[in-house]
């Protein structure tokens, strides 16, 4: 994205205007005892960003859409009951053709728990836009497989590591991890030690986990 | 004893053992070629792998003995030793007789090939026949092999293999036909299918039958050579094996000695197909030119080549003790690899004594026993000699090309060769009655 | 043209041809056989075949008929018993192994065994006025020529079996094709 | 065909075999599987995970017609190390060498998506003497990375000695890597910022050297397989796979050029120095195994081009842009992506203001592009699959990370 190198960075926003993921920062439980550092005020901040596509878009969704730019990179954040909807516009009317990646973030303090992002990408436009929605954690979400069938696998990964269900998806269960695996590793809450310890503790009798 | 010995070899006519009915000459030869043939597929083991080495800039086995000459013998060791291990779903007793039904068809087609007029077990008259059918009994063992493996890819390698060597017999059949209609254009019109008739007709009508009817002998033996390789499972028709496809193929479940007796089975196979190879095309254990230069200076000149490989191959062996590096670690090797060139320079003199001799008795009129056993070496060696380089071109061939697929391999054996087979011995037999 | 094929040779051979290489070899046909209706399992019925092939090829050779003999190691215990045994692979062996042998043929076949044995006694009690008079006893190294001309005829003449033979030959031709249209829905 | 198929696995077959009515869009329509030949069962057979062509711990479950595939299963993930976990519990620079275990025969390329992530998400530039300096070390990682795939898939075919002769030739690269960095495989080349290690004495002309060395080299590989007969048999018209289901599969890197779609990152939004230098990018038309065989040997011959475009202009100056000693980007969140030798690698990063990443997303190339080999292998035959896995180029350890 040519746009993106050249993007200059923005002046020192008020703390108001941070993206969700500033104010739903967690100290996370595996983290190190590090205290979380508040949030610098220097550094870039999403700007609103306007085309013809989000225009389209917000006339024909309304307050279900929400579109940013950051540090050159555009994103739309959608209600989470537009996501087929809108994920197959852009793919049929817009040309977002290739799906690059589909993946989630765990903010376990917020109430809708989950982030879920697909990173999409236009061959005719060479364009990058990340679609972007929230769920709660146990809420399922329509799969796009439908769509883009390379989302097979990369929901299954999501499912895999966030335990975030994908409606309709062909094939749903673990794919880097066993089917017997506990537990959903990439979220905030799960601790590594955890299926060590349970490990040490069944197969070598140790009580302490260690 | 002495006496029996002296008799057969001072009989005038050189028949094969078989052929003078000597039981006790004929166990003899079943003897030496058995010892030969082993100790001819642990060299061409060494020889395999060394060749392969270099062709893709390695040094191949270096540690075993002098440039690792001795790592057959290790390796044959080292098999012997291994725990047998026999699956426990496999069938036992058919898992057992495998390799067995492998290595008996290997080796059984040896009595037929002639190392010289008089140099084999026996003369077969129906020697071709037999050759081709006993050595289409070494799929027997693979297939059954990979069934009693009871396990995927054996199976799969045993189906490939049956399908792929019934499909390869037919043109390697129509090919040798070819070569038996050739025996029968002499004047009497009877052609042959012994084994020693191929070379003795080869020897009257003055060619090898590779150049017989140029191009069509030429054309028969290509894909005698095309059919021999898919034959024994050698790449680039290696399906059966096709260790990045089916791990192992039909030996995946083996190990041990009865994997090696698999390995011994193939390589004699490998070396029993060359032969019929350079039986029926390529004029057997006859020098070059036999007819064209058969002055007795060129017989002794020729004679001379077996001494003079052996003093080659010193020479080789000398260069070796040479550039090894002086340090003390490679000491033992040096001294080894001396020694393996000295016995080598022996063997050479011994040859070169023998040859001279055989000469100098070839002014007598009547033939010695040491002329004859001069013919006798110089037979071997020709027939080895050409034997080698078909050794050779499988080692080249498994360097250099990629595996073919099943269903190309099974389309180039019945749409390729089978017509081109048949084509040659309808144009040959044509051919023949009209020179006759 | 061979000096090794002189007629002494079929003298030679005879200590081959001994009334224990007979037995040896019949019993080993004979137990081949009994071993293939036997057996449970269809791989090991087929082996036995092989047994059973292989020790009628050594009969044969016995006999002084080299080039059948080879012909049957060829073309049965080389070519069919491969293809036997590749069919046999691809069925499904643990079910054909639970089903009950012989269902309800067992009179039929011992009406057949019974009719076999009564042939062999017959043979036996009348001896060789059986037989045509005229032996095939021919020397070794002229076997597969005999063959040739009993085939093919010598120059100018038909022999006695070219007719039959053309006409087999074309029975396979048809059979093998017939083989390729049924299997084959589309050529 | 013999019965003692284990049918565990015969449910996951069916599972993902079916789903063909779900795959909508382009023409991706799989054919249903053909009627079985004869009334033989099916044989499902297990591929892996130790298996000598399945480039490590691939397992795939075959469901076979005799030879014939007529569905396919990965088992993913026997490498599987949790890298995106580990990297939530290190900070930006502790996490740095653990991308160099993803696709560890491409180190180097890894190295510089995560360090250019990262920098941006700083918004941070490396100068331009850094930026040169990665471009060499990647392509020539790109080029080690080709060598690699060349020797293992020619392996697969059945073809020994391509192996040997790239490994001989990938030995050069690996010796300039030793020699700049000290490692071999696992590099850890680049920091974030820009390099930490000045070239050494006589890199440049180390460097030219390969490149004369290695041009003649690259041709002799071709006089060994591109005009071999047995090669095309095995490889035209294998694997076929057309553009528009590569773009809808997702497949990028050299499969999706060989598919005719011209598309590579350093042209279409150039990173690093990538902008200055002229070179092209090579597309087949088939999309099958032989045309992703040419492209790559095409590019290797490209990325000859770009280095000794690089060699020969590298600018003085520093190598290290200013970055405070601890990194702590600003919140926010970043998705970068570079072109790996298999295809694009992304880096999705979510800073929240920590030294430490909130969530690290890889986008891995072979992972993507794995999902493309039931597509590519049905109706093929076992000895295809394996010329499939091996045109596909996947690395085990970026495949499972």
């Amino acid at each position: 994205m040519a746009e993106e190198i050249n993007s200059p960075a923005p002046p020192p926003p008020p703390e108001g205007e941070k993206k969700p993921a500033a104010e739903d920062r967690v100290a996370a439980s595996t983290a190190p005892a590090k205290p979380a550092a508040p949030a610098k005020s220097e550094g870039p901040v999403p700007v609103p960003w306007t085309s013809p596509l989000v225009e389209k878009y917000r006339s024909q969704y309304g307050s279900g859409l929400d579109a940013l730019t950051y540090l050159g990179q555009n994103y739309l954040t959608v209600d989470r009951s537009l996501i087929p909807d809108i994920l197959r516009l852009l793919r049929d009317e817009e040309q977002f053709d290739y799906c690059v990646d589909i993946t989630a973030v765990h903010y376990p303090k917020r109430e809708k728990q989950f982030d879920v992002l697909w990173n999409l990408y236009s061959f005719p436009r060479n364009e990058r836009v990340r679609v972007k929605t929230q769920i709660a954690d146990g809420a399922s979400i329509p799969s796009s497989v439908s769509i883009w069938p390379t989302a097979n696998w990369l929901e299954r990964e999501v499912y895999d590591m966030f335990g975030i269900k994908f409606d309709g998806h062909p094939d749903l269960k673990r794919i880097l991890l066993p089917d017997g695996w506990k537990g959903h590793p990439l979220r905030k809450d799960y601790s590594i030690l955890q299926q060590d310890n349970e490990w040490v503790q069944i197969n070598l009798g140790i009580e302490s986990g260690q | 004893m002495p006496n029996f010995i002296m008799s057969y070899l001072n009989s005038k006519d050189a028949i094969t053992p078989g052929a003078a009915g000597s039981q006790f000459w004929a166990l003899i030869y079943v003897f030496v070629i058995f010892t030969g043939v082993s100790v001819a597929v642990m060299a061409m083991n060494w020889l395999e792998r060394k060749a392969l080495a270099h062709f893709q800039i390695r040094l191949g086995p270096m540690r075993v003995g002098p440039h690792g000459l001795l790592q057959p013998i290790a390796d044959a060791i080292k098999l012997m030793l291994k725990e047998d291990i026999i699956p426990a779903e496999a069938d036992q007793f058919v898992f057992w007789v495998a390799p067995m039904i492998g290595l008996l068809a290997a080796f059984a087609v040896y009595t037929v090939i002639p190392f010289g007029p008089s140099q084999a077990v026996s003369d077969m008259n129906i020697g071709i026949l037999f050759m081709l059918g006993v050595s289409s009994l070494g799929v027997l063992g693979i297939v059954v092999a990979g069934w009693a493996s009871n396990s995927h890819y054996p199976l799969i390698g045993a189906l490939r293999s049956s399908a792929q060597m019934v499909s390869y017999e037919v043109a390697m059949g129509l090919a040798v036909v070819s070569a038996i209609l050739m025996t029968s254009m002499n004047a009497s019109g009877t052609g042959t299918l012994s084994m020693i008739g191929f070379v003795r007709a080869q020897q009257e009508q003055g060619v090898w039958f590779i150049f017989k009817f140029f191009p069509l002998g030429l054309i028969a033996f290509v894909i005698f050579a095309i059919a021999m390789v898919a034959e024994t499972n050698r790449a680039p028709f290696d399906m059966a094996e096709a260790e990045s496809e089916l791990t192992a193929g039909y030996h995946t479940e083996y190990s041990g000695l009865r994997w090696s007796l698999f390995m011994l089975a193939e390589y004699a196979a490998m070396i029993a197909v060359s032969s019929i190879a350079v039986t029926l095309w390529l004029g057997g254990w006859m020098r070059p030119f036999p007819n064209l230069l058969n002055a007795r200076t060129w017989d002794f000149i020729f004679s001379l080549f077996p001494a003079l490989t052996f003093f080659g191959l010193a020479a080789i062996g000398i260069v070796g003790v040479v550039r090894m590096s002086s340090h003390s670690f490679f000491r033992i090797q040096r001294i080894g690899l001396a020694v393996f060139a000295a016995v080598l320079g022996f063997i050479a003199l011994l040859l070169l004594v023998i040859a001279v001799a055989g000469r100098s008795a070839d002014a007598n009129v009547a033939a010695s026993s040491a002329s004859r056993f001069r013919e006798g070496i110089d037979y071997v060696y020709w027939f080895v000699l050409k034997v080698a380089v078909f050794m050779y071109l499988f080692i080249w061939y498994r360097a250099t090309w990629p595996r073919y697929r099943f269903d190309r391999l099974m389309r180039v054996g019945w749409k390729v060769l089978l017509p081109i087979s048949l084509g040659v011995l309808i144009v040959t037999a044509i051919v023949g009655v009209i020179v006759s | 043209m061979n000096p090794g094929l002189n007629p002494g040779m079929v003298r030679d051979m005879a200590p081959v041809a001994t009334p224990f290489f007979f037995y040896l070899l019949a019993g080993l046909a004979v137990a081949g056989g009994v071993l293939v209706i036997t057996r449970r399992n269809a791989v090991h019925s087929a082996l036995a075949l092989i047994v059973t092939l292989l020790a009628v090829a050594g009969l044969y050779l016995m006999l002084f008929a080299p080039f059948v003999a080879g012909v049957q190691i060829i073309v049965y215990a080389g070519g069919i018993m491969v293809l036997f045994l590749f069919v046999i692979m691809l069925v499904n062996i643990e079910r054909s192994s639970k089903d009950r042998r012989f269902n309800r043929m067992w009179p039929v076949g011992l009406a057949a065994a019974c009719a076999l044995l009564a042939l062999f006694v017959s043979a036996f009690v009348k001896g060789k006025a059986l037989f045509p008079d005229r032996m095939m006893s021919l020397p070794e190294s002229s076997n597969t020529q005999q063959i040739a001309t009993m085939l093919y005829g010598e120059a100018g003449k038909m022999g006695p079996y070219t007719f039959a033979f053309e006409i087999a030959s074309l029975l396979l031709l048809v059979a093998i094709l017939g083989a390729v249209i049924m299997t084959k829905k589309k050529i | 065909m013999n019965a003692r198929a284990n049918d565990r696995t015969d449910d996951h077959i069916s599972d993902s075999t079916n789903d063909v009515a779900n795959r909508a869009p382009s023409n991706l329509d799989l054919d249903a599987p053909a009627t079985p030949y004869l009334d033989s069962n099916e044989l499902i057979i297990n591929m892996g995970p130790q298996h000598p062509a399945t480039h490590g711990v691939l397992r795939v479950i075959l469901k076979l017609d005799g030879e014939k595939v007529l569905g396919t299963e990965c088992v993913i993930g026997y490498l599987h190390r949790g890298v995106e976990k580990i990297a939530e519990n290190r900070t930006y620079t502790m996490f740095n060498p653990y991308v160099d275990r993803m696709d560890y025969v491409a180190a180097v390329s890894n190295g510089l998506g995560y360090c250019e992530a990262v920098e941006k998400l700083m918004n941070v530039e490396a100068p331009a003497r850094a930026k040169y300096i990665r471009v060499i070390l990647t392509e020539l990682n790109r080029i080690a990375s080709h060598q690699l795939w060349l020797g293992t898939h020619a392996l697969d075919i059945g073809a020994m000695t391509p192996l040997f002769y790239t490994f001989r030739d990938r030995e050069e690269i690996l010796k300039i890597f030793e020699k700049y960095c000290g490692a071999r495989l696992t590099t850890h080349a680049f920091r974030i910022g820009g390099c930490q290690y000045e070239t050494y004495a006589g890199f440049e002309k180390e460097v030219k050297n390969f490149l004369t060395y290695v041009a003649p080299k690259i041709d002799e590989y071709e006089e060994l397989l591109t005009t071999n007969r047995i090669w095309l048999e095995r490889t035209k018209n294998v694997g076929v796979i057309s553009g528009a289901d590569c773009i809808a599969l997702g497949v990028t890197g050299p499969v999706l050029r060989a598919s005719g779609v011209k598309w590579d990152l350093r042209k279409a939004q150039p990173y690093a120095a990538y902008s200055e230098f002229d070179f092209e990018i090579p597309v087949g038309t088939n999309g099958d195994t032989y045309d992703r065989y040419l492209v790559r040997m095409a590019e290797m011959r490209q990325s000859l081009r770009i280095i000794e475009q690089a060699v020969n202009r590298i600018p003085e100056g520093p190598i290290m842009a200013k970055v405070p000693k601890v990194i702590k980007p600003p919140v926010g969140e970043i998705y970068h992506s570079i072109e790996a030798p298999k295809g694009e690698l992304g880096y999705f990063i979510v800073s929240d203001g920590t030294t430490q990443p909130y969530r690290l997303r890889v986008r891995p190339p072979s992972f993507v592009n794995l999902q493309a080999l039931d597509r590519m292998v049905r109706g093929l035959l076992v000895a295809d699959v394996i010329a499939v896995i091996g045109t596909i180029d996947i690395v085990l350890g970026e495949v499972d990370r």
